[in-house]
């Protein structure tokens, strides 16, 4: 299981600031694991509409969509960030 | 070896404090920035701000982006203190503090803390209007990416 | 209209009175920049810097460079302070402090500030060391006439 | 009569902060009083031996060398500036 975590208007979205999923085996990158969540439901595929928006991090480190999933134990996902 | 002052906190901070901090008892301080960031009201419409944050890794990036600074930088000090929680307009959001024998480095360093940490910081900007209405989230501007970008390369 | 705060005097300054008295009671203001120049003791040899000033111009000089300041940059605020008489190290110095709606400005303008009081406002020091005998004058820094050389083209 | 008041070293090298002086008619630039002091004795020639480092300001405004001395009331001459 891995953890998911959402933030600002990605966890309003999706209406939960967190889950516990099962990745699927064919889900190895972060823009692959954002396409399949895309594809559980119209909260998540809005949450995701402008996926080259969302950032990510793992395990509290920022990641590129083309980072592989395998290993993390948490996965973040939110939009640019606005503190400062 | 600089131990970086970082600090996520819904309270909010002083920063004479923080300036004593990185000079009380030495004497190898020549210069000391300090850049406060403050909750603007939008002409009147905004009535808080209320900032987000992913807790744990917001420290550990302020711990980056301030490692990066002490790399770069001649500094005697660094401090970073960012606020979250409701902030209402002329509140305290963000101070950084930086320390040197000199001023160029104090002031470039602390520039850099401020690019880096809006662009990289997981803290993100909710606007409550004065009308009642919880309004937008605060968008990115495409400025701060271009500031940021300034420090791609290394500097001497 | 923004009326800058400038004073010379021979009290120190606590920044955080200064850094209140550009931001109590408003909230247009989104950045708050300081710099403070300390006295540094150059590897233990320094027991005070003195420093001497031109009454009247020391005012009147820092009036123009804070002038410049609120010609070049949306300042909502403007503060220099300035010290003299015998300095020991640790104590401060200079204060500059800038305010405006955004961070970029009130950087800018501080540094501006700094570059131009370093190589315009009429104050010398003079080193007193620890072994008792009244040192030189400190130097002028080509340094400084570069930093400040670097402002000579108008900025938007 | 013209009042001259002097800072730092020059004022140290001339041995007083200022005085009163009668401006020859031949003194026309501020480069020309600085060279006319210089000739009134070794401590004034001490303070101008390099007269390019020596700054000068009329009625509290900085000048450049040829600056006319005309109607000035205060001239002040001083090394370069090392405040902040």
């Amino acid at each position: 299981m891995t953890k998911l975590v959402y933030f600002a208007w990605v966890r309003e979205r999706i209406g939960k600031p967190e889950e516990e999923v099962e990745l699927p085996g064919n889900v190895r990158t972060v823009a692959e694991l954002a396409r399949w969540l895309a594809g559980r439901g119209e909260e998540y595929a809005y949450a995701f509409e402008n996926p080259d928006v969302v950032r990510a991090a793992i395990d509290k480190k920022h990641v590129k969509p083309d980072a592989p999933v395998a290993g993390a134990r948490e996965i973040a996902f939110f939009p640019p960030m606005t503190g400062g | 070896m600089v131990v970086p002052v970082i600090r996520i906190q819904a309270e909010d901070f002083d920063a004479a404090a923080e300036i004593a901090r990185l000079t009380a008892g030495r004497a190898d301080v020549g210069a000391v920035v300090t850049f406060t960031g403050l909750c603007r009201d939008e002409g009147g419409t905004l009535a808080a701000l209320e900032l987000e944050h992913y807790p744990g890794m917001a420290e550990e990036e302020l711990e980056r982006v301030a490692a990066e600074a002490l790399r770069r930088w001649p500094l005697t000090g660094v401090t970073a203190i960012h606020r979250y929680g409701k902030i209402a307009p002329g509140g305290n959001i963000v101070l950084v503090v930086t320390a040197s024998a000199h001023r160029t480095a104090a002031f470039e360093a602390g520039e850099f803390l401020m690019d880096y940490l809006k662009t990289r910081a997981p803290f993100w900007k909710k606007e409550h209007s004065v009308d009642g209405t919880s309004g937008d989230w605060v968008e990115a501007k495409s400025d701060d990416d271009k500031a940021a970008q300034r420090w791609a390369e290394p500097r001497p």
